[in-house]
């Protein structure tokens, strides 16, 4: 694991998240956890975490409907979805590569997908990996829409996606990705020549910013502890043993 | 006793008879209380031609089924061994095409549950509109909210939803009374689950003596008897699985499983430690 | 501390003074938490123009809100002393045209707050076809599942109940925990409410330390205080009805109810007794 | 209260409940909740007895939809309903008399009969008083049909009504009642004077058998103290305290 790397996409999705009141955390999202506990920690504990996999920040008693039912009811801010193809629309792609039903490579399934990225208003986009293979013109399956059209009940949606080598925004009426920042050791034509689907991009593209110092210290030591409950491994790879067991 | 009658729990092998071709099976994801154990009993048994509900998800109880040829369809949301990665039965059989897959959403399938537990034939619901989900689903139908106020100057589509009622629910649980009230915590997956089927049949850890209904508080994750057709005893049921509040999931055995299913020859070499002894295929 | 916020009661007279005129306000029936308590501060403060959804029945709670004029419409599918007798104020204002009374069917009501619940515009619901209650409701709908086989040689009507979205859910509980967590237990009633509702908030007979989400047996029964606006605490708050597992009706003191409410002024004399003290009202 | 006509009452909706498996008993029950105690007493614990209002005998645990739910999942056999006027052709009113909305006489309203009555294969109507007040020509207001067009789903409906005065068999197919048996001291021209509706009537109405001493044993000792639980007053005067006392 490259630690800065996975810091600085944390610090990323952290920034993203600014503002919401309440985030859900799908399974097997340990960055995205971590950017959520970062952020609730920032804020004095005023961000609520609802974190799948965690028996600690998972206050959800009803049953495995109730993060739907709750999205529904409008209670949830933001979520995160990632794809086995993701195109420039951004539609995501959790069923195949190839056709329906024999597919050349077959993916999990499309999970709440199909539902959550309707209702939950900010969602974002996450894949580490950020190739052409993964970021397509076109996926060969749409488990959710990116936009639909108006007389569609739509509450929610693509916000930004965020990979291993940059920050894109979503442009709802402009329906593109639009570049916003570039990790460091990237440049323009670096994104480019890995994206597999156009996107707008301005004549000068910032560079992702590192973490604050500040929250570099709240990531490595309260987020450390905490994430530690749900994502041993990954905590223990990224900030050793030694600074979770100080901080449980 | 003031309950309505006593259920004796049935031999592990009794309750997996009772599973047979063509049914279909809802089972839960793997934090919820997977019989793993009810799955061995069904493979040692040759059990073919069932049918699976997947309650949203599932993992490595599909894979081994699928492994092992008794699964003739499966609906569920997603199949994946999670931090292990894909399940390696499962997409094998996909691009072999020797299962009937129905890709669907996790609330799809909470909903056409619900359906069936309050007697409707559908449910709508939100999201669905312009996913291929929807497009490779004939069964479900776009249909229009009635409600639109008048004067609005477009229809409100919606997607209908067929009730799904399984024949069969399968899960393992911490515990049942010798009424055979189960107990599920916040576990109510489980509690739409038996609801929306006509069966019930469930393996737990240990049988109590109390009754789970005689208290406010454990009455409260209770499924009452009165869904459940039958229970055996099968201790570290969900194993290699975890069971929430009394032992977590074993990651190194199911990542062995994961390794070793990554072929069709030592999918089969677990398998024949698997049903020779279940912690021998550690 | 591993959970969000801490919420800190609040004194029962700013719980009341979040109900204002117009509000639609979801209650539970009488055996399942009535917030006797936020009642009495409602009525101390002269609340008016309140609208109320009976989850799906209510008794002395709705007849004392309508004998002080707090209530100006009402959906409910029963309203009953039940023992005691009809509830005289509620009968008296039908007979006075004083308040707008939507009759309803329980199993309605549920279904329609599980519209609410899970974000759909309505829900299908068996019965209700040949019901008078159904030719009173212009805003239900009769509609056909779309659903029928292809060849069938009829339609198949089905009534379309809109969602009900409460503004809020109000109702008391046996404990709440510091960061806001609610124990029903298996009054899951309260749970849909609350799913449904804007806001919820509740009166509790304590406030406990330990989180009721901290372990897998208290969690079962606990509404999460993501749910939750507002608590205060209200010892003997259901009083004179019960709450289960805690305390019985006070039945004297529910008889005296019925019988002081029959007149006006007998009921005038009981609320000047309850506002004064509640137990003096006995 | 009359404890011969009681024990008659409940024996006789015992009877009407013969081969049901699991029964439901609302609210304010008393003789229809000691029928289906009887009976479950009788089967040695075979039939299921799921009575509102009690712990010992309510086995739910999902809120109050869950004995519709459960009704409309089919698996419940008999239920009983009741009327503030109840007509000839099984409709039953528990709204009011009178003209809606302001009825000259308001009843507390219609529960769940409006569903039920359409999904619980044998639904038992039961009102003790028997008077031309109470089994009208036609209902005010029909809370409940008794009776459905066959475009309609029904699974369910009226299958008998017992009063103070006697039992009627409902024939849906002719969509009348049938005088069944009439209670002791009765004739077949008290019913008829004392009944507001039309109803048939073989030549020679047999009298309503007395409990069988077996029953009356049941009934007195098991049922006794069962029932005392949820219908403590009731089973008091029915029963006598020390009855109970020595039954639970």
């Amino acid at each position: 694991m490259d630690i800065a790397r996975t810091e600085l996409l944390i610090a990323a999705i952290a920034r993203l998240l600014d503002g919401c009141r309440t985030i859900a955390i799908g399974n097997s999202s340990p960055i995205p956890g971590s950017a959520a506990l970062l952020l609730r920690a920032r804020t004095g504990g005023a961000t609520r975490v609802l974190m799948l996999g965690s028996v600690k920040h998972n206050a959800f008693t009803d049953g495995a409907r109730e993060l739907f039912d709750c999205a529904a009811q409008g209670r949830i801010d933001a979520f995160f979805l990632g794809g086995g193809q993701i195109d420039g629309e951004a539609n995501i792609n959790l069923v195949g590569v190839g056709e329906h039903p024999r597919w050349q490579q077959r993916f999990p399934g499309s999970f709440g997908s199909a539902y959550l990225y309707y209702l939950i208003p900010r969602v974002i986009l996450f894949r580490e990996e950020h190739t052409p293979r993964v970021l397509v013109p076109k996926v060969d399956f749409v488990s959710a829409p990116g936009i639909s059209p108006p007389e569609v009940y739509r509450r929610g949606g693509p916000a930004a996606l965020v990979t291993g080598r940059c920050v894109f925004d979503f442009d709802r009426d402009r329906r593109r990705f639009r570049l916003a920042s570039i990790h460091p050791g990237e440049t323009a034509d670096s994104i480019r020549v890995h994206t597999g689907f156009d996107y707008d991009a301005p004549a000068d593209v910032p560079v992702t910013p590192p973490p604050e110092p500040r929250d570099l210290d709240l990531l490595r030591g309260r987020v450390a502890g905490e994430i530690a409950e749900t994502y041993p491994r990954f905590a223990r790879e990224l900030f050793g043993a030694a600074r979770i067991s100080a901080a449980e | 006793m003031a309950y309505d009658r006593l259920m004796q729990p049935v031999p592990l092998d009794d309750l997996a008879a009772r599973i047979k071709p063509g049914l279909l099976i809802a089972i839960p994801p793997d934090y919820s209380g997977v019989s793993v154990a009810a799955t061995r009993a069904l493979v040692a048994r040759g059990a073919t031609g069932l049918r699976f509900l997947a309650v949203p998800t599932s993992g490595i109880q599909i894979d081994i089924l699928i492994g092992a040829g008794c699964v003739a369809e499966l609906e569920a949301a997603a199949v994946t061994l999670g931090e292990q990665g894909l399940a390696p039965r499962f997409t094998a059989a996909i691009k072999a095409g020797s299962i009937v897959m129905r890709d669907t959403t996790c609330p799809a399938v909470h909903a056409a549950l619900q359906a069936s537990e309050k007697g409707v034939p559908f449910m709508p619901l939100r999201g669905l509109i312009g996913s291929d989900i929807l497009a490779h689903r004939p069964d479900w139908r776009l249909g229009d909210n009635p409600f639109v106020p008048v004067g609005a100057n477009r229809a409100d589509p919606i997607v209908f939803l067929p009730a799904i009622r399984p024949d069969i629910a399968l899960f393992h649980a911490a515990m049942a009374d010798r009424e055979g009230n189960v107990w599920v915590g916040r576990r109510r997956e489980l509690v739409t689950m038996a609801h929306a089927a006509k069966e019930t049949i469930v393996t737990v850890e240990k049988i109590v003596d109390d009754s789970l209904l005689a208290d406010e508080a454990s009455a409260a994750g209770t499924l009452p008897a009165l869904y459940v057709s039958a229970i055996a005893e099968a201790p570290r049921g969900a194993w290699p699985l975890g069971l929430a509040g009394v032992y977590p999931a074993d990651t190194d055995a199911l990542a062995g499983y994961a390794e070793a299913a990554r072929t069709e020859a030592g999918f089969r070499a677990w398998l024949d430690r698997f049903l020779d002894a279940p912690s021998a295929a550690a």
